[in-house]
């Protein structure tokens, strides 16, 4: 739809030296990346190494105690719907039904309500539930939140994506039909994706280039450069697979 | 993973067993909320026929239930209490609106505006307790002795209690929900009426609950101020000469008359907070 | 203070009456020497209460009485009905609306002719040519109160067509407040009113017992009201003698305000929060007098007052002052004081 | 994720500059709320010396800050402030205590058996709007004018708005969190002081903080009976003897006092619930 | 600990025709099995395919619409410290300190404060988290909370534990070293495990057991009878595998 406006604008975002603690204990410890317009990213990383809080950084939810957070040069200085966010514990409006929240980025960004359905009804189609639309999300299983919060995230067609475990609670084939899904959408509109995520395959698969947090730290950098879609019988699959996975274990 | 909202309770009845019950238990509670106030009422009449028979202590400490619906069947004849009704109704009506729309606005600024908050708080922490009674001459002398005054007596008896529950509930949006709202291109009025305001709209409501049993309370007072009729004024009345049975009446329409409009205001959050648990009684289907 | 807590003055059967202190200075077989007497913050109501208190006139008399003064007087009505005031001082006519409420209870003296200070205060631009020019004119007054009578029976003597007055129903104290603002015309109350009204620009026009009038200048007799001493029947009729101690404590008191004006100013000025210039005033319009006589049975206790209680809806059916007076003790302790009796 | 409870604030703040900030706006809040206070009352002074000087009103109907010291000096040689605050002090926090207390229980009884709340519901909704004003008369017949009615009035308005914001705490505890307590072996009992309660104790301290504020209009009324002190007696008299300026005096040192307890209550709910994220302000960084 | 106690008792939970709906859909379709003392069983199914409802309903919060959940022959009527739960969103008091989180369990079964607080930190190490005993649920990372969550269950001694995707948010490292741990636990204190998993190799190297939901009912079940520790390269492992995930993908 609006892929053009953003083949034009192109973003580009760029952390530098960033450090962030709470009550003094450093969480991020001088980080520093870019992330390309167009590119998907993976982060890989130990529970509590401060994945999620690089992302509320990037989202524009916490200021960095130092260094920068810039898109296209200018520095983040809050939400913006450009960047959308895939919430680890979903973050759905509890009272609004499913369809309305996923209609609720683009009745906000000025569609008419019949517009925003539409869109609501095409995401809702795309992450398997068109049967619950007027469900609250009360009723909803784990991972079905966690679908309904995806397709809430990409109505409001962000330019960069951020997502923290977004496949965390489903199984494993509604995680690979997700997957798919993920890539047909982010090969049709390009957005800039930063996808947190503890499966090194699904990193693999997915990924432009994967960073590997440690500590606050970047640890590593991997790019991918296999055509989509991936196979994982892939010599560079299992090559990668293999190099991260003794990044991870190295101490 | 298995609480419902209220709403949701009648259509699940219409299947289950366990629904079935639920929905007995909720009707029970709205319709015949009946059944305790007419319990409440016969036990008063007993203890007031006994008292008749054996002469405990002088009936007007404590009229009978009968008695005071003759009283107020004699009352009615003149008229005051059918225009008593209309005039006190009206005025808690408006002056609980007023109030309500002002505590919210107020609420949601100083929610919003942390000098807001800095600059009010401390003032309304020392004008929201001056009770109605010290306002009252106050009130006379710069308002007269009209509509407009006693309407405002109620407006701000009804203000404090909503402000605060108003602010407890904004305070207590989940941040998440705001930051979801935010990166989903959501504008500053996006947020106060799709997040911020329906989350703390069950607050609102338990303000709106204690404020309008305030609301008559503030009613007699306003009503001493020149008022031909209304519910304050036969109390006020009926204190100055003593007359018990009126203010037996009074009350018991009082009581009924809040029961009414506290019933509309319940109906009105079910309404509107369909989502909401219930806590301790959906946690563990029995 | 006092109350439920116990305090002997408002049991009916306290500790005082079982161990009489027979050998105290004078008295007849008193049976309760402790106790509390309510009355009312306010000059007409309680200035021989608290001369006799002031004056030590109780403790002559062998009595150690608390003296209570209540902020607001329609609240003796409840403490006399629920127990908390057996011996209280008031006006006759809530004694009257208590009686129609069958509460048990007996004046047995009155204490003041009171009618002077129900009076009717014009505002700062009210211009009366006449009384007929009340009419049409707004009135603030507590609604039923007595002070009515007044402006009733004035209608009636000066040709004032008394519908044709508006009535607005204000405590005095708002009144007051109204009266100066000028939302209401006149105000009808009683004192301190009268006087902070007219300290506030007001203009005095009448009152239960004079008028200033244009049409009517001088004494009139528009209305009567006794302040009296009221006792519960449990309490008369185990404390004979206690009640006629009291009524020889106040019988002097009230000697010491007639004969000592100045010098009773003085003690009840601080006690009533009032300048000695106001009181002075107040209590002019007073007649402090124990005296039963015709203006006080048939004026004060009439049929008139009946009618006009009844019409106002304060009591159900007309009272007979003998089911509420016991005026026996009263005779006994100065005769020369009923001059008129009950019929 | 990044929300952090008002307990943490203080120490982050030794540390970040950013922390620093948010430490001097609370510090602002509570220390300095004084200012605002200084800033209303020098405004007061400044249109009470113009109206001095213009006569646009009779300055008895708004005295001058300096001329409600000077009356509250000329009171307080009487002795009768300090008898009226020590009075009042320890009639309201008797009756807000047992409101209280008894509000707490009885929302906890009807939250847990659904036949008290059926039963109760209906008769408190009859009798929780009956005026302060309305009851003296018959707390004077049945209780006399001692402590004990006064201290029952109190606790009586304090009593409905605990009750009714504690109702909904209870209501709005999390199931999941009974669920788990339950299957981690916790009573009846633990469930209730170990998660129904902490989660109802914000819910709980609004309804305090009204109920506080309301205190002050039963004490008026209160007072009215057969006080010798008090605030309310204060107001009383200055009411029937048309003195505006004592009227004053209690009206600011009722705002006074209320001031000071609510900045308690506030304080014992900050150090009682450190859990609690603040919404909106905690959802983004600035 | 109570080893023997338990050894002797022995818990026989039985699941028999259990139906059970939300406002008239039926989520569970005639559920029928057995769990035997001391077994470990893990469940498999689709995202909403109703394993979090039959977990709810072995734990006794909800009741069935028909059929029994019975232990030892005795029905279910609520939950029970015997039947301790793992929950999918963590469900830990907000109001406690992550050591009293796992102290509530030791605590409201009679323990003493300190014998609580030792049982507790002994839990709180084994799951990685010595250093945030102090911290509130809020200030920690989403597996963190993950891992206070098990250690919680664990800390009050259930006979019956009940997981729900207790390892959906760790890491690889993490979860390795967490299966590890729960599988030494399980051995020394003998409890039966259901176990809620989207991880397929997960499931085959934990369970005794294997069972595959599907729409509401149990679509085939799986023994597993390696020694453990098992080796992903085992066949018995790599056939379970297989199976299973044709199992789960056939429509
Ligand atoms: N509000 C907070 N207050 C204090 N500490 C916090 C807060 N939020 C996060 N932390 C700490 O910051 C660190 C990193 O947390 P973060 O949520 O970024 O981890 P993560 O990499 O996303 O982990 P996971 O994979 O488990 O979600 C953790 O040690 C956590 O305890
Ligand atoms: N409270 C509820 N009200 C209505 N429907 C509900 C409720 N809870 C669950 N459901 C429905 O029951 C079905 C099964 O839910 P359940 O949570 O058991 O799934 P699950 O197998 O645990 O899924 P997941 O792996 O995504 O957690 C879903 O379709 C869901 O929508
Ligand atoms: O109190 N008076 O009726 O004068
Ligand atoms: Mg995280
Ligand atoms: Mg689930």
């Amino acid at each position: 739809m609006n892929y053009n406006i953003k083949e034009v604008r192109g973003l580009q975002l760029a952390v530098q030296n960033v450090e962030k603690g709470y009550e003094g204990r450093r969480v991020l410890k001088n980080v520093t990346f870019d992330v390309d317009s167009h590119e998907f990213i993976c982060i890989l990383g130990h529970s509590g190494c401060g994945k999620s809080t690089l992302l509320n950084l990037i989202a524009g939810f916490l200021q960095p105690d130092s260094g920068s957070v810039t898109v296209n040069g200018v520095p983040v200085k809050g939400p913006s719907k450009s960047r959308g966010v895939v919430f680890q514990d979903h973050a759905l409006f509890p009272w609004y039904k499913v369809i309305d929240n996923i209609a609720f980025g683009p009745e906000v960004q000025g569609k008419s309500k019949a517009e925003a359905m539409e869109i609501a009804h095409k995401y809702l189609k795309l992450v398997g539930l068109e049967d619950y639309a007027e469900h609250l999300p009360d009723q909803l299983s784990g991972g079905m939140k966690q679908r309904v919060g995806i397709a809430r995230a990409l109505a409001s067609g962000p330019d960069i994506l951020l997502m923290d475990e977004p496949f965390g609670a489903l199984d494993v084939l509604t995680r690979e039909m997700m997957q798919k899904e993920l890539l047909r959408i982010w090969l049709e509109l390009r957005p800039s994706v930063l996808f947190i995520t503890h499966s090194l395959s699904e990193a693999v698969y997915l990924a432009d280039r994967i960073m590997v947090m440690k500590d606050g730290d970047v640890a590593g950098e991997f790019r991918v450069t296999m055509d989509r879609p991936r196979s994982n019988q892939h010599p560079e699959f299992i090559g990668l697979m293999r190099e991260i996975q003794k990044l991870l274990t190295d101490e | 993973m298995s609480k419902m909202p209220d709403s949701l309770v009648a259509s699940k009845a219409l299947v289950s067993a366990k629904g079935g019950r639920m929905l007995r238990k909720k009707k029970t509670w709205v319709d015949n909320g009946l059944l305790p106030v007419v319990v409440f009422f016969l036990l008063w009449e007993a203890v007031s026929t006994l008292n008749g028979r054996f002469a405990f202590f002088n009936p007007i400490f404590l009229p009978a239930p009968s008695a005071i619906v003759r009283e107020a069947w004699y009352l009615a004849k003149t008229g005051l209490i059918a225009s008593s009704i209309a005039a006190s109704t009206a005025r808690i009506l408006v002056g609980f609106a007023i109030g309500m729309v002002c505590a919210i606005a107020v609420g949601v600024l100083m929610n919003k505006y942390s000098r807001v908050d800095y600059w009010l708080s401390p003032i309304l922490n020392l004008l929201g307790p001056i009770p109605a009674l010290a306002l009252l001459p106050i009130f006379i002398i710069w308002f007269g002795i009209g509509e407009f005054p006693k309407i405002l007596l109620i407006a701000w008896t009804t203000f404090i209690p909503v402000l605060t529950n108003t602010l407890d509930g904004l305070r207590s949006v989940n941040p998440t929900l705001i930051r979801s709202a935010l990166s989903l291109g959501a504008s500053e009025r996006h947020i106060f009426f799709k997040v911020i305001f329906p989350s703390a709209v069950p607050s609102i409501f338990v303000g709106a609950q204690v404020s309008l049993g305030l609301g008559f309370s503030a009613l007699i007072v306003s009503e001493m101020m020149g008022a031909k009729s209304g519910l304050g004024y036969i109390i006020v009345d009926a204190r100055n000469y003593f007359k018990m049975s009126n203010m037996f009446v009074a009350i018991v329409l009082i009581g009924l008359e809040f029961s009414f409009f506290s019933y509309l205001l319940k109906r009105l959050e079910r309404r509107m907070v369909t989502w909401r648990k219930n806590g301790m009684r959906s946690a563990v289907e029995k | 203070a006092c109350g439920s807590g116990g305090s002997p003055g408002n049991a009916a059967e306290p500790d005082g009456s079982s161990t009489p202190n027979a050998s105290d200075v004078k008295n007849d077989g008193i049976e309760l020497k402790q106790f509390t007497l309510v009355g009312v913050r306010d000059a007409q109501i309680s200035s021989q209460q608290i001369i006799a208190d002031k004056k030590g006139y109780f403790k002559e008399e062998g009595l150690e009485v608390t003296s209570q003064l209540i902020e607001s007087g329609p609240d003796i009505g409840p403490m006399v009905a629920g127990g908390s005031a057996p011996i209280s001082i008031q006006t006759n006519f809530m004694d009257i609306i208590l009686k129609s409420n069958n509460v048990g209870v007996k004046i047995v003296a009155p204490l003041a002719q009171i009618a002077g200070t129900q009076a009717v205060v014009g505002g700062k631009h009210l211009e009366l040519k006449s009384a007929k020019d009340l009419e049409g004119k707004t009135i603030g007054v507590p609604n039923g109160a007595d002070v009515v009578i007044a402006i009733d029976n004035m209608a009636k003597e000066l040709g004032v067509d008394a519908k044709k007055i508006k009535y607005v129903n204000l405590a005095p104290s708002d009144a007051v407040t109204a009266l100066e603002k000028g939302d209401i015309d006149a105000m009808a109350a009683w004192e301190p009113f009268i006087t902070k009204a007219i300290q506030g620009g007001g203009k005095f026009l009448f009152s239960g017992t004079k008028s200033e009038l244009p049409d009517k200048q001088g004494d009139v007799n528009w209305m009567s009201v006794h302040t009296t001493i009221q006792v519960t029947d449990d309490f008369l009729k185990k404390n004979p003698n206690t009640i006629k101690a009291v009524l020889r404590a106040l019988n002097k008191a009230t000697d010491f305000i007639n004969n000592n004006r100045e010098e009773a100013i003085k003690i009840l000025s601080p006690e009533l929060r009032l300048t000695e210039a106001e009181l002075t005033e107040i209590m002019n319009r007073n007649v402090y007098s124990m005296e039963v006589n015709d203006n006080y049975l048939n004026d004060s206790n009439g049929e008139a007052v009946g009618s006009y209680l009844k019409s106002v809806g304060n009591i159900r059916e007309l009272q007979d002052p003998k089911s509420y007076h016991d005026l026996s003790l009263l005779k006994e302790v100065a005769p020369e004081l009923v001059k008129a009796e009950l019929k």
